[in-house]
């Protein structure tokens, strides 16, 4: 007996008794006894809570979070602060431990919560149709693929290398089962290049996929790619964007600039970095695709007393009835973290959201100014940013961001490994975390260590 | 309690015009310049997000919290779902800022807590499955499977095979045929046999060269061990097809028998069933996979690697992996949790809780199988169960005129959480009902007490149950309505 | 929602002999020798604490707390206890371990964050108060009071004098003269005139060399502010007593008037009302008291200095001292909390909060003056109110035939918790309602509706009222039974 | 308006004329124009939620708490692993939000949590009385002083020096509200002086007041100690005593040991250090003084539909009905701690309150043999200890606890303060969360610094 169990020696004899058989071991006698693990499992014995604790907390404590130092890191979740109610909210038992609402007469607040989620996704995005979440962001990107080949049943995808590299190589992976063939439009100073894009499409074009911000923090023009994609032809691809939710407060709706499919991470909205998750993707569309929509979606109908009610609906398009035809095998999903989602939206409120998204567009000009007046260092592009750009260092990125990780201060992410072209590239994100104080001890910071290793560089100590 | 205002306004028809809960941090550097963001790319109209104070926030929330019945107020034998305790300690560690505001990108030797933590889950649950290679990626189960019959893909085209079909037998979870069709490969259903197993002859029909993969799960959804499961291993192995286990049902045989012993190639977990993370009223959801030697050239990047010096890394490179199916490493949150449960519970503890489980589920269906209830639902196969079992309605329906809907409606108005209901798909008026370790003896005999009790008042008044639920905050409610004409977001007044 | 098992079961009736919770951490040393500690001193048989699993444990007070109501749900417009919002940032702050687990004893060199923290607390609450000395020791507003009368005794017995006398106003809150009682005075009561202030009369007729103090409220319990309080405080320092303010309804004034202007000599505040510590079903609380200059000199002992090289510590010293009141610094937790909302509002924002809750209780008040309302509740004194106000349900109870505590009851029924009945004391069948600043104009507006719909609805049917509440956990209580045969803990069968 | 008010302007205007004044500050008329404050308060301006958080983020981490050194400092509140259900239960608004319980019918949860709580405090005592909660440790030795007062009328004092010095001094305040008078009696070797007690006893004496385990750690014999007082005279004193709730799991209880009134600080019982409070003071007593108990009681009834229900009983006593007669002047109290203390006991259990004791017991005799086994540091006293010991160091107490926390250990609480007889003591406490890997840490520790104290003091620059 465990703390987490009940049943003591007496609970075992009687309970034995009333099936009737002789011991626990023997309700396993279907388990063929060659199959029986003959030895314990490999384990270490189980330890007191207040040891579990200790065990975990030292695990934490070598981890350096952005708790511990001032943290530039972004490309694709970010150091936002969430609200204080978020945590007391996720933590409530009745949002934190039910099920996927499958008995709506008790589960009407998760579901009344789904349904102005999914509002709450719509007024983001522009766009009339959200489902109640997918599991973050690059499978999100998946899954719109997917229902692009639903929608049209072509196999060519065009993707953008503005793209999240981790939302192509989802996209690559699942292309495989999908029968889908994805490949590259190439980035132009730092956004999409149009024109390589209309060289691209023709009639086998199933999807075109973009990114707001893009990868290296450039706002697109998605209205002009997606003209262009839907200029393709008569029946022209769909146009699947990825968005940062954040700056969508002040950037123009994908809804308003063409776009069929908005996904995106939904970290950024009340949820915490986690190391890359729990955290949700939403997913939303326009009124044709509603039956093709993959996972749950909430909606509004009535009880037989005539009292207004939300129930899981069109479930005819999901696994657990349509089974090989379902539009999506997801099943769990992300409920308490969009949860989260929509809490931290009504927080930020109206105003809020623009507010945060000027904050954000004004400190991160600051940083993107004060950053590139440093010797060594210029702008990767000259794009408009809102939260996050892309630097090029005329030193080697990876000891210049140890020098400054000695200091405290994380510089970013080096986009080396994912964009082979940029090895000197360096990614800076901005939150409503990072005070001007912040940004002036980054650019402090990395002028110093710009400048030491240009030395060591010219001193031919460099490798 | 809950405050009688109208609970069913939702958060956007509250608060007015220029409330907030948000203040904006201090502008504490120059206005960005006009140029900074072109006008034709601006939005032209905020998103009409809600306008509430903090204590209007609050309070709608709570509010809403309250009309959801959850598993720390009362029983919830969700078949399938293994809907056990979730430790309040889970939610303390996961909490800790070195792990909640670890960057996903932080540099590995900056995170080589994180690592560890993954390495050991990666250890424990390898060990547990019996198959040493583990990816944390997926983010549930039905993302696992997607991950398996992927890499069932790349290990058979990486032979220079184009196998097109996957087999299921009919009492799959509907996440294993549309993960089969995802990963572009023809459904094919193999039989039950009359004590609930596969039909080992059918299964031997279907069995070709074709077949990439078996789909299983064991115990099954009826909650019964199949003991033929080696030979049929090798009647899959037999035409070179990988067996996949699907790991829904794995809180009956932690520390028992492992699916690697039985002969699985590919086994997924759902972290938040056998590892008690919350459910979280639909996620998240974590779902490792474990997979045998052979497959493990294919599994996802990136993979957690422990260097010589002890260190512990992230590997991106494997030339033969499948790639990824999302972004970072997986839901890390949940691997907290879960690795919090196996160092809490230890080898002993985790086998505690299979026997206890299925313990608790036997003990049950022996209660149920007294007179009065047994007439009327009886079990679908009458034989010892695992952690779960099903029993069949069509009986109550036939004698007393009630279906399971209504009985299960029945029990919302007695605080119990139904079973699963019309689930797996070959029992009729199926019940699927499982306990798991974590409810009392009392418990368990209370809810049978109520089945019976609900019985009794079926026979004299059938309405009773027809017409439930009549406690609830909202009665039955009116699914077609719904789906007929879709209302998925509220709409707007004027943008105030 | 709750579940239907039987929820006024005890944890002491739930379990079974060998449950358990709790796991107790390896024993890594030798054990104890047998004469560690000698038999005659051993306990005979363990305590009969309960037996439940951790499942048990949560479930158990998870549904118990569902049979609370709390402002997180609905209004709570209780009149003197100033229920307003509790920002869940206060809970997060003071739960950061370095908050959290500091030890009292820790060295002020390793605490001055701390301690840091209580000086600006007792800075902004000298400020507020108008007194610049500021002890945060007290435990909550009694304590303060009890503080504050010690202090009084110290300063007059100090001066050489033995004085035996402290006047109240008899609309005082029984904590004054409890306190008095407890401080070793004789407790005088003070009239209140025709619009609700002190008889002035009455004042100066007991005034004499034999009082030690008089303890105010202002605005008073009535929700009035005395605005001859310039008076009174001459009358008093005529004889020289002290003047003691009653901080209970501070939330009124804050940054309006401050009772160091209005010549009070020591003031105790509640933080857990002004400055909205969640009041946790009855504590904990926080009473600091801040002075004049003469008072000073006996303020008790430590308290928070700050040294010339700018850190802090804590003077043990004092010699006039009283001495302390209670162990260790006071409830640091609460000051946290309080330390925090004064930080989120700022000197602006704790003005608008006593500007709104005057606004919000006076808008109510005339919402209330409507037709069918006014009749049957009419306000005690006709006047503006300040934060709250007082209205008297003698005419309802003449003409309805139901009592302020019917309507009280009735109004359970609908998720609104009542206002403060039947105090002050002067006021037959009082309602003494204070919303607060941080309720909605909505909230009040319905709140007005649902008493004038209470009583349309006593006058057609009183007994409803009369039977009220119906729709609650339980129903009206016997509340004599219980002070007739004292039952005040469970009862255990036989310690199993 | 803040982000705590809703009152926008168009609410004020209409809010206003629905009043009928022109202005909020109309609503102020009553406040003599001289008495306003024609000045906005000396406080500095308000700030965002996540400014709020980073303020008081920085001055905790300018607090060394046991979260970052290892810690044996106890002398009244310990460092005990509090269990993540009481974060959870109390963190929840039905428990946290509530005023005290005036209207039942809505208020049953909390109302149960107090019947629960008198019965955990009356079977941890023995004794069959207990409210619902005082404010803390020292002030229930006050407010037990009072209820003596009230019994018997009586001046006279007794406290041992073995009582903590807070509670003397509380006592001490009080007394002259009270009119009692407060002396000591002396320890003798460590614990109280029996013969003394005995000398100092006469029909004057309203009370003795024991503390058990003493402030020096010793297990006193109480039972001995109360058996005297009780033999003082045909009306004796009453008898208090005041306990550490933890080892009365192996401790004989105050009731089985002639004890009238047992109170003490509940803060070892789930809550937190919190550098102080909020924790709880418990109150038992013998039946004869149910009606003299100060603040507040639960007690069990029924409905009018027969269904049990607990409200706050015996209200007479209280100062909201008997005002100045009333048994004592406490109103809001410390419901949200008792509740911590209830569950947590709950979560111990009746065998795992019996554990940790034996535990504890264990870990401080190994940690007092291995102490006094070092040059330089002797027992302080030779009495039973359970959980905390007292030392005496040939060396300068204070330069050697430096020492220490310059390692990362708080070797506890030098005694000299309070007990100036003891310039050269040390007290020392151990919890379950001390362990024998601490202890090893601490004696190596002390080992060092003492012998380097002593050298230094040899050295003659010892001042
Ligand atoms: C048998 C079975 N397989 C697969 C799944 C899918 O798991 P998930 O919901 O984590 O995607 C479930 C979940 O209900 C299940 O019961
Ligand atoms: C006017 C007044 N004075 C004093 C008090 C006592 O304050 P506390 O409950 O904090 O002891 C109260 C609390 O209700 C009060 O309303």
């Amino acid at each position: 007996m465990t703390t987490y169990t009940s049943a003591t020696d007496a609970d075992r004899r009687a309970m034995l008794d009333a099936i009737g058989v002789p011991s626990v071991e023997e309700l396993f006698a279907d388990v063929p006894q060659a199959l029986r693990l003959d030895r314990p499992l490999a384990l270490p014995a189980g330890m007191a809570e207040q040891e579990v604790y200790e065990h975990l907390r030292g695990l934490a404590a070598r981890n350096v979070s952005a708790e511990d130092e001032v943290s530039f890191l972004g490309a694709g979740m970010y150091d936002h602060y969430v609200p204080a109610v978020i945590d007391m909210l996720m933590g409530r038992s009745e949002f934190l431990t039910p099920y996927t609402p499958y008995q709506p007469e008790i589960s009407q607040g998760g579901l009344q919560v789904m349904f102005e989620y999914q509002t709450a996704i719509s007024e983001l995005t522009g766009l009339p149709v959200s489902n109640a979440s997918v599991y973050e962001g690059p499978s999100a990107v998946g899954a719109a693929a997917y229902l692009a080949k639903l929608a049209n049943g072509r196999l060519r995808v065009l993707a953008s290398r503005g793209v999240h590299p981790y939302s192509r190589e989802t996209l690559t992976t699942l292309a495989r089962g999908y029968g889908q063939q994805i490949e590259e439009i190439p980035l132009r100073e730092g956004a999409t290049d149009l024109a390589a894009l209309i060289a691209a499409l023709d009639e086998d074009v199933g999807a075109v996929v973009l990114q707001q911000p893009n990868f290296l923090g450039a706002v697109e023009d998605v209205a002009a790619l997606a003209a262009a994609a839907k200029q393709s032809g008569p029946t022209h691809p769909l146009v699947i964007c990825a968005c940062d939710p954040i700056p969508l407060g002040i950037l123009k709706p994908p809804g308003e600039c063409g776009v069929d499919i908005a996904v995106g991470e939904g970290q950024t909205l009340g949820n915490r970095l986690d190391f890359g998750g729990p955290s949700f993707g939403f997913f939303a569309a326009t009124q044709e695709h509603l039956r093709r929509m993959p996972g749950r979606i909430a909606g509004e109908t009535v009880d037989v007393d005539g009292r207004r009610g939300f129930v899981l609906t069109l479930q005819t398009r999901e696994q657990h009835i349509r089974r090989e035809k379902a539009t999506s095998n997801i099943c769990t999903s992300q409920a308490l973290n969009a949860l989260a989602g929509v809490v931290y939206l009504s927080w930020l409120g109206r105003a809020g959201l623009v507010e945060l998204g000027e904050l954000l567009l004004a400190r991160t000009a600051y940083a993107r100014e004060r950053l590139t007046l440093l010797d060594g260092v210029e702008a990767l592009h000259e794009q408009p940013v809102v939260r996050e750009f892309a630097l090029r260092l005329d030193a080697d990125v990876a000891r210049v961001r140890e020098r400054l990780a000695a200091e405290g201060i994380n510089a970013g992410y080096a986009l080396g490994r994912d964009y082979p072209e940029h090895p000197d590239g360096l990614l800076v994100a901005i939150t409503e975390r990072r005070t001007r104080a912040d940004i002036d001890r980054l650019a402090d910071a990395l002028g110093r260590a710009v400048a030491a290793e240009r030395e060591v560089a010219h001193a031919g100590v460099g490798a | 309690m809950s405050s009688r205002e109208e609970p069913t306004l939702t958060i956007f028809q509250r608060g007015a015009p220029g409330r907030r809960a948000f203040a904006a941090p201090v502008l504490d550097v120059p206005p960005a310049p006009d140029d900074a963001l072109p006008a034709d790319l601006r939005r032209a109209t905020p998103a009409a997000l809600p306008e509430v104070s903090e204590p209007e926030l609050v309070r709608h929330y709570v509010n809403l919290s309250k009309r959801n019945f959850d598993l720390d107020s009362g029983f919830y034998p969700l078949g399938s779902c293994t809907m056990k305790h979730n430790p309040r300690l889970h939610e303390r560690v996961a909490a800790l800022p070195g792990h909640a505001r670890l960057h996903p990108l932080q540099d590995p030797a900056r995170a080589q807590g994180a690592l560890e933590l993954m390495w050991n889950l990666q250890q424990a649950l390898g060990e547990v499955a019996g198959l040493p290679h583990v990816s944390l990626q997926p983010s549930a189960g039905s993302h696992g499977e997607l991950a398996g019959v992927l890499l069932t893909r790349a290990y058979h085209e990486d032979r220079g095979e184009q196998r097109t079909k996957v087999l299921t037998p009919d009492t799959a979870h509907g996440t294993n045929p549309a993960t089969v069709t995802m990963a572009g490969y023809e459904v094919v259903k193999v039989g039950t046999n009359a004590d609930g197993g596969v039909d080992l002859d059918d299964l031997r029909a279907q069995a070709d060269e074709q077949v990439a993969c078996l789909m299983l799960t064991n115990p099954s959804t009826l909650g019964l061990f199949d003991a033929n499961i080696a030979e049929i291993a090798e009647i899959v192995h037999g035409v070179g097809a990988t067996l996949y286990y699907d790991g829904a049902n794995l809180n009956a045989i932690m520390g028992i028998t492992r699916p690697g012993d039985m002969g699985f190639d590919i086994v997924h977990f759902n972290l938040h069933k056998s590892f008690t993370q919350p459910h979280g009223g639909g996620g998240p959801g974590s779902g490792p996979i474990a997979v045998s030697e052979r497959i493990e050239p294919y599994l996802m990047r990136p993979q957690v690697v422990r260097r010589e010096d002890g260190g512990f890394d992230l590997d991106h490179e494997r030339p033969k992996s499948i790639g990824r199916l999302r972004g970072f490493q997986g839901n890390y949150g949940c691997f907290v949790r879960a690795y919090a449960y196996i160092r809490s519970l230890g080898a002993e503890g985790l086998k505690d809780a299979s026997e206890t489980a299925v313990l608790n589920a036997n003990y049950l269906l022996a209660l149920l199988k007294r007179e009065g209830v047994a007439e009327y639902l009886p079990v679908a196969y009458d034989r010892l169960c695992m952690h779960e079992f099903v029993l069949s309605g069509a009986p109550m329906k036939r004698e007393l005129g009630i279906r399971t809907l209504d009985l299960a409606k029945r029990l919302l108005d007695h605080g119990v959480h139904p079973p699963t209901v019309y689930f797996p798909l070959l029992v009729e008026e199926a019940l699927l009902i499982e306990p798991t370790e974590t409810e009392t003896r009392e418990t368990l005999e209370q809810f049978a007490e109520t089945i019976a009790e609900l019985l009794r008042e079926a026979a004299e008044d059938p309405e009773l149950a027809r017409n439930a639920p009549t406690s609830t905050p909202v009665r039955r409610l009116d699914e077609a309505a719904a789906a007929k004409r879709p209302v998925i977001r509220q709409e707007l007044a004027a943008a105030g």
